[in-house]
């Protein structure tokens, strides 16, 4: 599907990194996907995470 | 025994334990929290003693004796013959070590069992009103309280459940014979499997449905497998035509039923079972004291975590706005709602329910079909493995229906599954899997599966998908 | 009518069409390479023509018969008898559709069929033998060829199978009547299918297995399902015997076996099945023209792309070293080895490979057990369901048995499953998706699975491993 069109609010990434997102207060939406077809890991949830972190020291 | 009005406190009341209730109460416990569930009728609810369960029950004797009685082809020779009180005594007993289960369960976790109505006084106490006379009442406050009463079935005008010819799901389920002619008014889910379960049981079944084709929200082509064999069995269905009464006629009764034009047909059986939806359960409990209030249809509208407008007042189950009114369901919002009160990272973000129907065969239904990928913008491509090509299959005997999934173009990723056929009900937790982890049809198609069984169709209607199925010519 | 030696050429030579081969010629095939499948029996080879697919129609029909004979309990009165020769012309009829369905996909596919037997000339050629008299023979040149000739059943001295007396796997499943006494030499997975399969047709059935349980490289609490049920079903088992020759006694046979110490025991019988295991077949082809070596038992080696240690001649199935003898794995390897020629970024990587044994109950496994993964070097944490605690179990009246699933712990990677029990060859799908998914615990869990079915049973192994399993006590 193209990129930029709404797929009613269906992400590609599975239950544990979606709850791990919760918990580290990570929007899925604005994750760039890793895994095969963009699909969300683990690891980029951290990745965002500790993103926002850094970005947050800066200010 | 309690006499007065006596007041306790829980942390967490749970009102109605079905599937949505006991559940909760349970993963409340788990966690730690001081966990009450009341429950007005019996442990389970309408999920264990009067639907699933039971259902599924009379569907198994009704289909290991058909399908015994119609095996000359595999060499089989018999004519059983169902005790219908024998059958629905080991029913009960089913039903019975179920919910014997659930009342274990509950005590073992440590959730305190309050029988009796649950109204609320304000939103941090309910009265509990018990069932004998002369019982007294009870004051029970609660800091979060989770509304799980369920839902019930709908009358329609001229059918009263109250008359012994006229049944609901659950005067069906209860009987200990089976009526020589039966009219089900309506062929959504529980309208054909009670049909079906009857035909094969003996009755002579007719269906009066009052729009055009049974299984309203199936694909066409899924609902036409059914109907097939619903036909096969001699099932006779009429379709854009409402019932509108009943009178009694000799031994039996006369459904009467009508047109849109207000064309009028006459339907001669024993019994009728109105089986036409479900309404929530909201009015129990007189909600408007503790500042709720249910939407038009008596639905109880929730958040992501199931908590109503009244953030301390959750809502999860069949009386619930929004979801399918199944009792998966209902145990998924109960966990949610428990263990966002006890701040777990949760929320209700399944991406995908999946969805059974019990009739022959069956359906196993998850996610999206091509065309509601294609309003959600996806670029849907769509695989399909029929069963006939199925070694397993076919050495069951049951080789009609297929296998569809659903996925976008390019990415692959999974959106959904249209499965009619053996055990579809069982073939749709693969594919609801798949979508949860976000899966891609590559992903499906390069996982071995087992041989001889029927899951390899969903691994093949996924190479279909791409191009390269083995057991089926791609287009 | 080809007579005299004529030479073509082929860029993909394959020889055998069984599950392996076939599967690999399709997929050369649809990859746009020229290809020619070599077979001298009967397209399908062991598993469509004399394995899994006769084996799982007796099986259907035989549990059909003897449950619709044992379900008094769920009300049905009813006395089958099974006509023999009818059960096994319908089991005939449906491998002659599957057989037929192999041989137009694969010409459907663009696949070149050739009947004969494979002897390689070189590394490059083969000569094909035709079956009939007369028939000359060929020589075919390819670029590369896969192997795939499987396997066949292992003789033990003493047993011809040439006997009447003396049955293959092969010949119980030709058989179109059920022997009084039947005697079972292993009780192996295919001993143990056919022992229980031929006590519920009638049969007195008696197994005799050297080591001392049933299904050698089953854990023993999954064994012991199976063995009790076949004790409820007469079957008399008797372990730390080796079958060592039998004699016509009477009417019928006298099998005599003999422990270790030299103890012997006779068992009267009208036949006995010799079901001790399969070996490779590499011994048909002249494969050391070809400058290639089988290993002391027959097998050949090969690397994750399956070839042999010759580079152009891949192997595939039954006949390939260190991967179980499975249909599935077979086909998996014909779909690496096709792939693998056309340039594809295939290998043989799976992270799994289920099985499933189709007793009664059936078994499904996948990936490692406890055991197994502490040797790996993880630290397993393992989750267990019983199918007693299983509504839909109970609704089926087939409750023995459970779903356990072992994770690593803390990561909660799932590592495999040991599935006793209803459904169990279907459940293990979804296990080993989630394993070849990296998927945890945690996926499992939350993902909805639809009520009531079996499948459920996997999500609270898999709660239950996590602590927090709603339907059975965690520990
Ligand atoms: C014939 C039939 C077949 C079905 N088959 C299936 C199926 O195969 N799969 C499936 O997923 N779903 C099936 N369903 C639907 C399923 O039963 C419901 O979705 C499920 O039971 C909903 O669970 P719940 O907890 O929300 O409510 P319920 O199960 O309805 O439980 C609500 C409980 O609350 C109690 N209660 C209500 N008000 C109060 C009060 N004020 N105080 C105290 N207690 C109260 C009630 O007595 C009841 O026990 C079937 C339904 C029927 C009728
Ligand atoms: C009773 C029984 C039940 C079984 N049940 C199951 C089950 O439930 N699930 C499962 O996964 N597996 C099962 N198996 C095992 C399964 O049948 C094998 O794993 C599978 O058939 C292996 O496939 P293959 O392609 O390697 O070889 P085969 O199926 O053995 O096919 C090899 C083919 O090669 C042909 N051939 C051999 N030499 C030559 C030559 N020189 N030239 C030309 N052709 C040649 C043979 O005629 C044969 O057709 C069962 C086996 C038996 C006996």
């Amino acid at each position: 599907a193209d990129e930029d069109e709404d797929t009613g609010g269906r992400v590609f990434a599975p239950p544990s990194v979606r709850r791990l997102a919760r918990e580290l207060d990570v929007e899925l939406e604005t994750v760039s996907g890793s895994g095969p077809s963009g699909r969300i890991t683990e690891g980029d949830v951290r990745a965002a995470a500790e993103g926002e972190e850094e970005t947050e020291a800066e200010s | 025994m309690v006499v007065g009005d006596i007041a306790t406190g829980t942390q967490v009341l749970v009102i109605g334990a079905g599937p949505g209730g006991y559940v909760a109460a349970i993963r409340a416990a788990q966690q730690g929290l001081d966990t009450t569930l009341v429950e007005k009728d019996a442990y389970g609810g309408t999920c264990l003693n009067y639907g699933c369960i039971p259902s599924k029950a009379f569907i198994t004797s009704a289909n290991l004796a058909h399908e015994a009685g119609h095996a000359e082809e595999m060499g089989i020779h018999a004519d059983p013959v169902v005790d219908m009180s024998q059958l629905r005594d080991w029913k009960d007993g089913v039903v019975d070590q179920l919910t014997g289960g659930v009342e274990k369960l509950c005590k073992a976790n440590g959730v305190n069992l309050v029988e009796g109505t649950a109204r609320f006084k304000d939103e941090n106490a309910v009265r509990i009103a018990h069932g004998g006379e002369g019982q007294g009442s009870e004051t029970i406050e609660f800091e979060q309280c989770i509304i799980a009463t369920g839902s019930r079935p709908i009358q329609i005008p001229g059918f009263d459940f109250a008359d012994e010819q006229v049944w609901s799901s659950r005067d069906a389920l209860a009987s200990d014979t089976v009526p020589e002619r039966l009219v089900v008014v309506g062929g959504g889910y529980i309208g054909m499997e009670l049909s079906t379960t009857f035909a094969k049981l003996g009755a002579d079944v007719t269906v009066v449905e009052m729009l055009d084709d049974i299984l309203p929200g199936y694909e066409a082509d899924v609902a036409r497998v059914v109907k097939q064999r619903a036909k096969d069995l001699g099932i006779d269905m009429n379709f854009g035509e409402a019932a509108s009464g009943w009178t009694e006629e000799g031994e039996g009764i006369l459904v009467t039923t009508e047109t849109e034009d207000g064309e009028e047909s006459e339907y001669r059986a024993d019994k009728v079972l109105v089986a036409v939806g479900r309404s929530p359960v909201s009015d129990t409990m007189e909600i408007e004291n503790a500042g709720l209030e249910a939407d038009d249809r008596g639905f109880l509208e929730v958040n992501d975590f199931r908590q109503t407008s009244v953030e301390n007042i959750y809502a999860v189950g069949d009386v619930v706005a929004d979801t399918p009114m199944l009792a998966h369901v209902a145990s998924k919002e109960g966990i949610v709602a428990a263990e966002h009160i006890a701040g777990e990272p949760v929320a209700f973000d399944s991406q995908a329910v999946p969805a059974a129907v019990f009739t022959d065969p069956e359906i196993g239904t998850v996610g999206m079909t091509e065309e509601e990928a294609e309003e959600a913008g996806f670029e849907p491509v769509v695989g399909q493995m029929p069963f006939r090509a199925s070694g397993r299959a076919l050495t069951t005997n049951h080789a009609d229906g297929f296998v569809r999934i659903v996925a976008d173009d390019p990415s692959g990723f999974v959106l959904g599954a249209q499965i009619v056929g053996p055990e579809a009900s069982e073939l749709v937790a693969e594919v609801a899997f798949a979508i949860e982890m976000g899966a891609t049809l590559e992903d499906v198609a390069s996982t071995i599966h087992t041989h001889p069984t029927l899951a390899e169709a969903v691994m093949e209607a996924a190479e279909n998908a791409l191009g390269q199925a083995i057991h089926t010519l791609n287009r």
